[in-house]
């Protein structure tokens, strides 16, 4: 192609390409306006699930520690569940760590299979 | 063989001896770039690989990109035809597959995705379009390399025009998808200037932005953003994905996996075990191919190529193609402005080239030195991360009319 | 070219215009799946991805897996042949390379056996003859997709029918890695039916055990287990991989990276730097492979095979096969309690499926619901596990026999 | 092959397979009873083991982050060693962390390269 | 090759390998030597720089935390800021922690987003 | 087909019918490398994953090792000829591709090098020449294995005997490296002493150095290392890369990734980001390898050829090969003793075989036998990771010179 050539060709590029971006992401707007209206409904499920969810989540991290690490883990297991109850206490009240239970010492087993499916079903 | 015989043979297999004046200067350029990435902080984490990998590419006859060398032979027992390797090409050459068949951007961009925040987007679906307006800045380069064709000595072809415009981008992964697509002996200057420039934008946009902005838009206080629902998040990626690639199947590689890695980040809030996949796309996963893309990119970077005219070109109209989309994005941001009565401050406009979070984070900085008690920056993370979608989709259209 | 022109070729390259209705009624089927995996936690770990892979697979001209296009061409310099690449092909195309050559899941294989505590089945040797009897299902199912085949309108071929009956094995990456190797265009129905049904466990099994035991039957209680060793549970997974592969080499593939990764679990606690490998087998790795695996699975499901009646057929066959291997694997624990004199819980006998370790706290709830102070957990983990290792064999049978 | 011979066919699969299948497991379970014998001499070995272990694991886990992160990391390796000391006396005793001394601080070289060692010597 | 020529051949390998590892080892050396002389600017950098990366790196690394992960591991961060806090005081004085807040509840958006570019910059 | 013909064909299809001797025998080996590995800690990082690749390799007909099958055959579309995939092949040999194009090692140089403290070395120069002298083991006993082709039975290529030469160099993955590419039939057993070797030098050094060395040169106590600044820790890596690849561009692909990946190590004092590059590549990438690398490098060690008088060879000429280092390294050290007047202690010279940082450890323990209040770790390391780069050199010079 000639310089010219090119040149024009660049240009109907141009137009398509910026036609393009603009009708894509002029489209992508309104349609998230659309979208706001499922927010509504979508609020009232979020606070249920949002309780769901914290429920569903103590169980499931820290075990993937628990079943996953030997003995000499457990030690940072403690302190992040220690340090995970400081945190959701924390800015009310004061804390000092007075006595940690090893995990492993005083887990009923169906809890550990509890912790342990966590990690299998996911497979 | 004599022993004075192969020792003047090996010391011609030495690298001094075959060593070009172009590898000399690459390699100077590559300890440049090492200082900047690392003394200046220019973009370290993707500068200090390039570099390092430009550094390994020029060391002569290392062989790093030897492609591997086989040969058909007639297997004696069987009598049949087979492949032979007789050389089995070197690191870099096998490391840079990645690149060169479009794996490592779309895997950087899942984990990208699984780290970025559309809220602020989905808040405020009108800063949309400032992320496309920011796109100018491509298409005017694009031209701008065509029109250098002109000037006698220097001629690119369109998708090398192509590539150099993504530059304005501002996006790494989209630019190294794209040039590696469309002009692949381009990456490394290509490359090196998109970062660069991303780098540079807290010098390159503010005088641009008070340029094409009064002290009263500038002061302008924008409201605060609606909270967005869980559900809003989750849909939003699905939704960008299945739009974007039914109007360009081009970039559903890029939008596809950048929205993938949003939908896992996104949705650890309602299964909390899809945390594992998010960590790692954004963790491990998103560090392993950065190593290995940056080192790879910065080994394309071979002296006769990168050191042409070309390059500097591309550095020019990189500056330029940064400049533009600056300030296109600000000029839309001042069109909003009026429409909407002046509840958008056009500051936010300039985030639309992408180069998340700074660009936003230069809208935040200069509206406060306007008016102290301005605070753009969550206004400005909207047409910011609606600038990375806007290049993608730009790459796609490149890529589909400009390949030959 | 003119601009209407060009124009009008761009908007026929846009998806759309090329949109067929089998791909539309992916891309629903899709979002369904994405909603089951978040909002019914149907194994979201595996299903969002497969999900996801699959809307991308059928966004019509995206060309994911778009194979790459080579041509041979004569190199002007040194006149050989030499392979020149004209297309680089699709993302998924080469993410897809893993599962085609059967890398992906042992690999995953590797980080379950890296996370799995054979304990229970050592503790327990006998209940391990419970994760054979499950396996039944399999082979019934096989039998059922064969016996389709007298239905005009439906063809399943042997090796068709086998990877359907895998299914049954209630174990993903054993039935992907059987699908991939005797029939790939399977793998999008097959990969659904079989995560789906693992999910569905707790709904599937409690009334079929109900059905074939008596309220005393299930309000045995049974003697806990004994303390394993170190030297048992290491010499465990090396004494399986021997044993299982010398009698059946096609299942050394999946038996063996199951029992390195366990073999890496237990030794641990003799050297603790293997901790590491552990770590990343059953961490990073293994997370880096379901992202791929899970996508690229899905990415195989397009329109016109997954929308045809052998679809339906594969989710009635699934589903028959998780029952009659429940069903097996009880009635053969009755078998086992009658012979041990009332010592076992036929109970136990319906984990022997797999579906780790939902089936075994299925088990456990019925048990207790029969009898509040029982607790079969740990006994029905024995059988649990053995299914693995079981359909892992059966895999390798089918391997062996039915593939042309 | 006719619907008949693949059915036949198929017959003979089941038959070999589930013979199979139960051969192995069989098999298996009947080594796992010799493979107890062991366990005797191996619960003796055991103990032993389970207490060599525990030394080794000290300096083994904890250099792997000292070597390896920077400053700012360290906070973390401390809050891993207290939690781990609070979690192996825990279980019997209060604790209330007084103290916590930079680990850097207080090290002989000759600990540090011994952490080292733990990292090097496997490569 | 005959025995003989290949032990001769592997004498001059021999002959020119261990000429070639002193003659870069021996370089490399001498190369340090100079390279020392940096050092002494290198030395008052040092300092600055020190600075300024403990700087860096408070808002570089905890947030890699906050914003990547969900609330669960929120815990786990402060367990890592108290401890931190604790080593960098730690080895003069004593420590109790006394009152953890939650990180999220008193950040300052632009902290926050402040943050997030310590992220997002990077690619 | 009647049932006993096809169960006959399937027992046929077992293992154990095909069982070979040797493959008997190789099994067995394996077993005693696991109890090597577990039991007496000989470095279990590498020698788990390679003793259990040798067990899946010798499984018989288990195939892990098996190419891909391929055929060539025309479109019937297009009429295009296509490869097309017959056999996908096995697991281990897709895993393996990385040993064989040389991937594996460079990127655990990249995690060692992210792992390596250069401080001693850069404190004290001189002590680098240590690091050279110990590469005479290397050399010497290349000689020995060409020797060893007078003794009738037994004949070994210069390649071969190159590759058995490094095992002297101490370090694991420069082995594998250049064995790899010198003489891949040869990898299992010189891997296997390589790693055994490195676990026996606390064993095989103290007696030579108490041979070479009088109490008093024990007894000497060297001065305090003066500090390191953070510019020459980051110029560094990069000085290393460029001479040594100038010098000897083989060995640029090994050096360049040990000192990038130091260079990331060294570089996150100035910015921080670059920690999570640091701790990928020292972390979890290293781990991903050194699995695979393990397993695959276990896996070559197939019956046939490890069960040959080769071997033995090997065996003895690797433990040569460590003796002789120590030796060369000690005399160094003596004479550097003399040159500076009793400054230096020679019991450092031994660490500089590399096996890092147990030779370190040997001349620390040595020394403060002679004299408890002796303190030579320090000073040892510098010798022990300048012999990582010393054998990193020879190996580079092995490659360009014995590769036929
Ligand atoms: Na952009
Ligand atoms: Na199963
Ligand atoms: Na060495």
């Amino acid at each position: 192609m000639s310089e010219v050539q090119q040149l024009t060709y660049g240009l109907i590029v141009t137009l398509v390409g910026m036609g393009i971006v603009f009708l894509v992401l002029i489209g992508l707007s309104y349609m998230l306006d659309a979208l706001k209206l499922l927010s509504n409904r979508g609020a009232a499920e979020k606070k249920a699930e949002a309780v769901k969810v914290e429920r569903v989540e103590e169980p499931v991290e820290e075990p993937a520690e628990v079943v996953n690490v030997p003995e000499e883990d457990e030690g940072e297991l403690v302190a992040v569940i220690s340090a995970a109850l400081a945190a959701f206490m924390g800015s009310s009240s004061n804390v000092v760590i007075k006595s940690i239970n090893r995990v492993e010492g005083n887990t009923p087993v169906w809890a550990k299979v509890g912790r342990q499916e966590q990690m299998y079903n996911r497979f | 063989m004599s022993l004075t015989q192969s020792i003047l043979e090996f010391f011609n297999s030495m690298g001094f001896s075959a060593m070009t004046w172009q590898e000399a200067v690459m390699i100077g350029i590559s300890f440049v770039l090492i200082y900047l990435a690392l003394k200046k902080g220019f973009e370290p984490l993707l500068l200090l690989p390039i570099a390092f990998g430009m550094l390994l590419a020029n060391l002569p006859l290392a062989g790093l990109n030897a492609e591997p060398i086989y040969q058909i032979v007639v297997d004696p027992v069987t009598g049949e035809h087979v492949h032979e390797m007789v050389d089995a090409g070197g690191l870099l050459y096998w490391l840079y597959r990645g690149v060169k068949l479009g794996i490592y951007p779309p895997l950087i961009f899942l984990g990208v995705g699984a780290m970025t925040d559309f809220g602020p987007l989905i808040a405020n679906p009108r800063s949309i379009l400032l992320g496309a307006a920011a796109q100018f800045g491509i298409f005017t380069t694009f031209i701008g390399a065509l029109l250098l064709n002109f000037i006698p000595g220097i001629t690119f072809t369109v998708p090398e025009a192509a590539s150099i415009g993504i530059i304005g981008g501002a996006d790494g992964p989209t630019a190294i998808y794209l040039t590696a697509k469309l002009a692949p002996h381009l990456l490394g200057p290509i490359a090196v200037a998109a970062y660069s420039y991303m780098a540079l934008v807290p010098l390159i946009q503010p005088p641009i932005m008070k340029a094409l902005t009064t002290k009263e838009e500038r002061q302008i206080v924008m409201e605060q953003l609606r909270p967005v629902s869980k559900v809003e998040r989750i849909v939003f990626p699905i939704m960008v994905t299945t739009v974007v690639s039914l109007v360009l199947p081009s970039a559903a590689a890029l939008v596809g996996m950048l929205m993938l890695g949003n939908l896992l980040r996104e949705a650890t809030t309602m299964q909390s075990t899809l945390n594992r996949l998010m960590k790692t796309a954004s963790g491990e996963l998103m560090n392993i191919v950065v190593i290995f893309l940056g080192t790879t990119v910065g080994a394309t970077a071979k002296g006769e190529i990168f050191l042409s005219p070309k390059t500097l070109a591309i550095i020019a109209l990189g500056l330029i193609a940064f400049s533009i989309g600056t300030g296109t994005g600000v000029i839309f941001g001042k069109i909003m402005c009026k429409l909407t009565g002046g509840k958008v401050n056009p500051l936010i406009g300039s985030a639309g080239v992408s180069a998340v979070p700074m660009a936003a984070r230069v809208s935040q900085k200069v509206g406060q030195e306007a008016n102290p008690s301005n605070f753009l920056l969550m206004h400005a993370m909207g047409p910011n991360v609606a600038g990375v979608i806007g290049s993608a989709v730009a790459a796609g259209v490149l890529l589909s009319m400009c390949s030959l």
